[in-house]
């Protein structure tokens, strides 16, 4: 566990309902966690587990149907929870930043870059737009985009994919954040840009010295920039803890699932085969009840159908959500790493 | 972008040179203008004198190099029936067209865009509905139906409005709607789709995550892009509204082009007819060139293309 | 519909999830959709109405008899309701006899146009869609010259060229109301192109009118039949302006363009004659409309 | 609120309900008119024009030689004080003195002459050439003695010169020409014109200088303003909502309907206007039927022109069975072959005619299609089945001189308020453009009563020319319009027949 010391997000219980026509929908079903300045938690899980949702949940940018509620949502030490959307607007872009997955249309097409960077400069911080454009040209050269002065002029369709993500990345830091989330930052670009970005994201998180969630469907980029990491599963948390400690051990089956599907350099040998979780996400809605992982699950028995969702924690702070103990999971199916 | 201006300007020349040619067969196909000329009383023999005089016995497609060589130099000939230059009838009356089609698109464009916008911003809301009842009841409201019942109710019943002429502001409140109204739906629809796409869009999201004020989402980034298409949309409606304007003008007693239109149509006065068929053509032609520039301004990722 | 959220994007959505089988999602979601329930039992009633307008109709629509010219609709004047329900138009016809054949004749406008229109434009679009290029660039100058006639104005320089006739609206509606359908077929057909299973059919040699017919075509029916209202509906309307200022249809045909031409001139006094086949128009341009908004939803939901 | 609005509007019987309107006659003792149904005033040079309401614009702004009592039909002195034939073809004119054109201009004979030699000279392009190409020369005799020596003997002539012949000031005139006399004319008349927004508005006031003794009479209001409003719907709405004080171009209904509305008052004055069937008896357009003379008689024997009247037109309106308006010089009633309503004998005479079943036909017309409804009615019921097309007047005519096919039309003819039958009858069966029958014999009649000026010798060629016209039934004559007038109360209203409204005679009670 961190050191609690300076804690810049709090989330407990956190819960989002939306209503559609079948019902509720349950997308995020208690999720809590707590990120530190500079600590990065990673959020893990497959498409439509509820990570993203949670992260527009604590940016308060959730669409309007949806219900949010938290125990606790706490942010720099204040409740947000009830928080209107002035007040939202007020920390935004200021005291937390995102960056989303799609680079290529997260830039309004109709503003140059230089625009869109300084417009959250002149919102945030009483200063002209000289400052604006120092501090633009200041971060664009920071998240290494050359000649960023002529940069400024240039309208998004004329930059590549990575450059907007690099340009989104300047743009949460334009105020000098205090917690920055991305959410699958790297997902939409290739494969060579991915490990600059997420380089370059570990970098600056260090830099600005800023508490970093990032969410992510991606294990390998996970093991080498998180400290703490969360797997999600059909919008609950299936195990928590540190970096080596879930990685080491996974005591869930859907980690140790997921954990099975990527290579590891110099562990998995040519040809061996890689893993799946076969299976799709349960359906949300309704009243829900015992493992919602039990009808992909290689050891669910009928006890799975009833079981409680409650968390077991071991001494350093490494939870997982599963009726088995740390060492009934056989051997071989998980602890690779 | 300059190759893509002229590229545009020398097709919309083509496009007039077609529908030039068009109209002239067509009305030539229509009447017989020496029997218009030659008037009532009129003689077979002065008929025929009429006829040699003006060329009317010559190939069509001679009659009509003469004519549209006339044009080019700003003669479109003189009425048949009121035997004034056209272009001197035409540029007399084209104000209050112009005015009127102007009014009439401005007064679509204040109701549809906010409204589509409110719709947009809350779908399925009481406002939401309200504007798609507008719009639904707009399409299906014959537009001199329409202006028939503004006449009875506030013309004639309440009195609020003069009904007929163009001498005041006041005069063009009820053509203004009828023609405007007219337009709305299309409009307002446009505005709503264009708005809910927008506002669902990434970086109306990136916008919000920035924090930036409710009413700079909305203006500053959706509301311009949203605009795009529907300011295209109204410069083609300026040119369909020209042609409604014929109904209108006539009810109202507005006397614009429209009109002249109409009562050079019932006089068989094909210079008249070609003219105005000509000018609304290139109306309409030179406000899509103008909205396909106007956008690439907007938008500059379509001069790229 | 509440879960087209951008921020659910890319997640499956609870009616994913709950994956019924695909004829009673689409049951499901017509009657669900008001508008086209509606516009449908409207614009069925009002097809069925032309369809037995002689069963219906109380009175032969062209029965005149210059004695009981003018006479009141029931509201006004109770002894000669029994006989003439909405009363009697200037020569004595019966109203609502007229009120229910004009529905046969704007019904007839209407499909008779589209199907023209809807010939030509689907041609056109769908050509210029498949083979593109060349032939894409001389098929948008033709649609270019199209929208840029005036068409109420060509249309009734047509007419007087012509002379004032039912056949000669449709013709000259049906020659000039193509242009939605060949834009919205050009650009469907170019999607269409590109489908896979078309690129299959190319690749195994398939001639290219079977191409359109067997592959394009089906592909592209339910945007036609969308595009095929607001057309109706638009030539539903200028027939009505057009016999409006008397360049339409002519007496005796029981047009309801035309029944407001006569009734225009009892606007103040006798104001029923106007607002009767006012409102006979507007129920059916609005079914039309109705229908086809929620024949889009409906079907564009399918597709996605 | 708005739904009972809506309902009381729908169910309203009339707009009796409405506020009525303001029932005192305006402060500044002005008349507002409105007409145009037919077009505006093509061109306001009198002799530039064609349409009635220029004819009607003519009266208020310029005078005569001559007057002709309305009523009466008797000529009367106006610019001229007296007059005398010289000879076959020559008058001599003795002029007021003492009358002043609008500008200022004296009257005298130079006016006259320059007047009328500058209108009968083709070149200088009247738009009705029979109006002045009957004119040879206008000499001047003294200051106020004017001679006018026609080309022929010319019997009509006083028709002209009391009807479309105005006189316009020589100095003016050869000064601005036709186009100026449009935007800024200059007369004798009553009305002097403000000004002039073409097609629009025209704004006339008293001409207080109007004070010599003519018949026609001072002006009643001090201003008056005409509106051309081509929409006799907005011409009724701005009548109830009190925009204009008069109207002249209502129909039959609208007159019991404005009648019925308190403060305002409507009525109908019989015109000379005359309504007519013509057949294509000549077959210019190769229609059978109608050249078969059974055929045309049992259509006139099929047709209830009674009921038509009295259903239709209404007013004093009344079936006509000869070519021409009775009062018309010529037009001799006992001559004309009558047809009296009866389909039994019109389904026989079309079972002679070969047609026991009846036949198709074109029907063509550019008035209400209520009247040619009426007759197809009557059509129908003797198995003829008449096809409407109805156009406008310019296409029909158009239609008729280039293609000929048009087999039988409802049509009319107003003379232009001449009182003479030469000004109908010999317009449309001297084998002109518009001549259907091309009947040599008519037309020889025509001729020689058109040009002789002994009244017994020309009423002797028009009957026989009647007698054929009808006989024949070339024509059914139907009836004579009505011209249908709704104003304010308060207003003092002289309808006249001849089709020509003194618009400055009518002031306020």
């Amino acid at each position: 566990m961190s050191e609690k010391k300076d804690v810049v997000l709090e989330v407990d219980n956190l819960r989002i309902d939306i209503p559609v026509s079948a019902g509720l929908l349950h997308p995020v079903r208690g999720i809590s966690f707590d990120v530190s300045r500079g600590e990065t938690l990673c959020i893990v899980g497959e498409s439509g587990c509820g990570k993203s949702l949670t992260s527009l949940a604590i940016m308060g940018l959730l669409p309007k149907n949806a219900d949010r509620q938290a125990d606790r949502l706490n942010f720099l030490g204040k409740d947000i929870r009830d928080f209107d959307e002035r007040q939202m607007a007020k920390l935004r872009g200021v005291k937390m930043g995102m960056i989303f997955q799609e680079p290529m249309t997260s830039l309004n097409p109709s503003y140059t870059i230089g625009n869109q960077l300084e417009e959250v400069y002149l919102r945030h911080m009483s200063s002209n737009r000289l400052e604006a454009r120092e501090r633009a040209i200041f971060l664009l050269d920071k998240v290494g985009i050359s000649s960023a002065g002529s940069r400024l002029g240039q309208y998004p369709h004329q930059l590549s994919g990575g450059l907007r993500q690099r340009v989104m990345i300047a743009m949460a830091l334009m105020c000098g954040p205090d917690l920055i989330i991305a959410d699958e930052p790297t997902t939409a670009l290739d494969v060579t840009i991915q490990a600059q970005i997420l380089h370059l994201l570990a970098e600056l998180q260090s830099d600005f010295d800023m508490a970093m969630v990032l969410i992510t469907h991606d294990l390998g980029i996970v093991a080498r920039v998180a400290d703490k990491v969360q797997v999600m599963y059909a919008g609950r948390t299936v195990e928590e803890g540190n970096c080596e400690a879930v990685f080491d051990k996974p005591l869930h089956p859907y980690t140790s699932g997921l954990l099975r599907c990527i290579p590891v350099p110099g562990k998995t040998q040519p040809g061996e085969k890689l893993g799946t979780v076969p299976g799709v996400v349960p359906n949300l809605v309704g009243d829900l009840n015992g493992c919602m992982f039990r009808n992909r699950c290689e050891f669910a028995t009928d006890e799975c159908k009833e079981l409680a969702e409650t968390p077991t924690v071991l001494e350093n702070g490494h939870a997982y959500t599963c009726r088995l103990k740390p060492d009934e999971m056989e051997p071989s199916t998980g602890g690779r790493l | 972008m300059l190759a893509y201006t002229l590229k545009r300007i020398v097709v919309a020349f083509l496009i007039l040179l077609v529908v030039s040619g068009l109209t002239f067969s067509l009305s030539h196909l229509s009447a017989d203008p020496a029997l218009t000329i030659a008037g009532e009383q009129a003689s077979d023999e002065d008929i025929e004198a009429v006829r040699k005089l003006y060329g009317f016995d010559r190939p069509v497609i001679e009659q009509y190099v003469n004519w549209l060589s006339r044009a080019l130099q700003g003669d479109f000939g003189k009425s048949y029936h009121y035997k004034a230059p056209v272009v001197e009838m035409i540029s007399g009356r084209i104000g209050t067209t112009m005015t009127l089609g102007f009014l009439a698109i401005v007064f679509a464009l204040v109701i549809s865009i906010p409204l589509g916008t409110l719709a947009a911003m809350r779908p399925n809301s009481i406002i939401d509905r309200f504007a798609l009842l507008i719009a639904v009841f707009g399409q299906a409201l014959p537009t001199f139906w329409f202006a028939l019942m503004m006449i009875i109710l506030f013309g004639v019943w309440f009195r609020w409005l003069p009904i007929s002429g163009n001498t005041t502001w006041a005069h063009f409140v009820m053509p203004t709607i009828a023609l405007g109204y007219y337009a709305t739906p299309a409009l307002m629809r446009l505005t709503r789709a264009g708005m809910i796409e927008v506002l669902s869009s990434d970086y109306i999201r990136t916008a919000k995550a920035k924090g930036l004020s409710p009413v700079s989402v909305l203006f500053k980034h959706a509301l311009r892009n949203a605009i795009i298409p529907v300011v295209a949309l109204a410069a083609v409606w300026f040119g369909f509204m020209l042609g409604g304007s014929i109904v209108i003008e006539t009810i109202f007693n507005l006397k614009g082009i429209g009109w002249l239109s109409y009562d050079a149509l019932l006089r068989s006065d094909l210079p008249v007819v070609q003219a105005i068929v000509l000018i609304f053509a290139s109306f309409y032609v030179i406000l899509t060139l103008l909205s396909d520039l106007l956008n690439a301004y907007l938008d500059p990722r379509i001069s790229v293309r | 519909m509440k879960n087209s959220s951008p921020f659910l994007r890319g997640r499956q959505t609870a009616e994913e999830i709950l994956e019924p089988r695909p004829m009673a999602k689409l049951r499901r979601r017509v009657f669900k959709n008001h508008s086209f329930l509606i516009g449908a039992v409207i614009l069925i009633s009002i097809i069925l109405i032309a369809l037995l307008a002689p069963l219906f109709s109380p009175h032969d629509p062209y029965d005149q008899d210059l004695a009981r010219r003018l006479m009141n609709p029931f509201w006004h004047d109770k002894k000669t309701n029994d006989l003439y329900l909405l009363g009697t138009d200037k020569v004595g016809r019966d109203y609502l006899s007229r009120l229910i054949y004009g529905a046969q004749i704007s019904l007839l406008i209407g499909f008779l146009t589209i199907l023209i229109s809807g010939t030509i434009g689907t041609a056109l679009g769908v050509v210029a869609g498949y083979f593109g290029g060349r032939v894409d660039m001389v098929v948008n100058f033709i649609i270019n010259t199209r929208l840029a006639m005036p068409v109420f104005l060509v249309a009734m320089a047509a007419v007087v060229a012509f002379g004032a006739s039912l056949h000669v609206v449709i013709m000259v509606l049906g020659l000039f109301l193509w242009d939605r359908f060949a834009v919205v077929m050009r650009s469907i057909t170019m999607q269409a192109r590109d489908l896979d299973y078309v690129k299959a059919a190319r690749a195994i040699g398939c001639s290219t009118p079977y191409i359109i017919i067997r592959e394009i075509f089906p592909n592209v029916l339910s945007s036609l039949t969308v595009v095929a209202t607001v057309e109706m509906a638009n030539a539903i309307l200028l027939e009505a302006a057009l016999s409006f200022l008397g360049f339409g249809v002519q007496a005796p045909t029981p047009s309801w363009g035309l029944m407001l031409n006569e009734g225009r001139e009892y606007m103040f006094f006798s104001p029923w004659l106007l607002a009767l086949p006012g409102t006979g128009l507007f129920l059916l341009v609005l079914a039309i409309n109705l229908f086809g908004d929620g024949l889009r939803d409906v079907t564009l939901e399918r597709e996605r | 609120m708005k739904l009972k609005l809506g309902i009381s509007f729908v169910t309203a019987a009339g707009i009796a309900l409405m506020s009525s309107v303001a029932q005192s006659a305006p402060d500044d003792n002005s008349l507002v008119i409105a007409w145009g149904s037919t077009g505006p005033i093509e061109h306001v040079d009198n002799y530039v024009n064609t349409n009635r309401t220029g004819i009607w614009f003519s009266r208020m702004v310029w005078d005569q030689l001559i007057y002709r009592e309305p009523k009466t039909f008797e000529y009367k002195p106006l610019l001229a004080k007296s007059w005398k034939a010289l000879s076959d073809t020559v008058w001599r004119f003795e002029l007021r003195q003492g009358v002043k054109f609008h500008n200022g201009e004296a009257f005298d004979a130079d006016d006259v002459v320059y007047t009328l030699n500058w209108v009968s000279n083709p070149k200088n392009g009247v738009k009705v050439q029979r109006n002045v190409n009957w004119i040879k020369e206008a000499r001047k005799v003294g200051p106020f003695t004017v001679d006018v020596e026609m080309k022929r003997p010319f019997p009509q002539a006083f028709e002209f010169l009391s009807g479309p012949i105005t006189i316009y000031p020589n100095e003016y005139y050869a000064k601005v020409g036709p186009d100026g006399m449009h935007k800024a004319p200059v007369g004798t008349g009553p009305m002097k014109v403000v000004s002039i927004k073409t097609a629009e508005e025209y704004v006339f006031e008293k001409n207080k200088g109007y004070t010599w003794g003519s018949p026609k009479g001072e002006a009643q209001v001090d201003k008056m303003i005409v509106r051309e409003i081509a929409d006799v719907q907005t011409q009724i709405a701005e009548l109830l909502a009190g925009g204009i004080d008069i109207t002249a171009d209502i129909s039959a209904d609208h007159v019991t309907q404005i009648g019925g509305v308190p403060g305002f008052t409507a009525l109908q004055a019989g015109t000379m206007r005359t309504g007519y069937i013509g057949f294509d008896a000549a077959g210019r357009g190769n229609h059978e039927p109608v050249t078969k003379l059974k055929v045309r008689q049992a259509m006139a024997h099929a047709i209830d022109r009674k009921s038509l009247v009295k259903n239709l037109i209404r007013g004093d309106a009344g079936v006509i069975h000869t070519p021409c308006f009775p009062t018309q010089f010529g037009c001799d009633v006992s001559a004309a072959v009558k047809y009296e309503f009866d389909q039994g004998k019109a389904k026989k005479l079309l079972a002679e005619a070969g047609y026991p079943n009846g036949f198709d036909i074109d029907f063509y017309t550019f008035r209400p299609a209520d009247w040619a409804e009426s007759v197809m009615g009557d059509l129908a019921k003797v198995g003829i089945k008449a096809k409407l097309t109805k156009m406008p007047y310019f296409a029909l005519r158009d239609k008729q001189r280039k293609e000929g096919t048009t087999p039988m039309f409802l049509m009319d003819w107003g003379s232009y308020s001449m009182n003479d039958m030469s000004a109908i009858t010999s317009h449309f069966f001297k084998k002109g453009p518009d001549d259907f029958a091309l009947d040599d014999d008519v037309a020889k009649w025509l001729e020689a009563g058109d040009t002789n000026s002994d009244a017994s010798v020309r009423k002797a060629n028009y009957a026989k020319a009647i007698k054929k016209i009808t006989g024949q039934v070339y024509w059914l004559p139907m009836f004579n319009h009505v011209r249908n007038y709704g104003y304010r109360k308060e207003l003092k209203f002289i309808p006249y027949q001849d089709e020509i409204p003194r618009f400055w005679q009518y002031g306020w009670k």
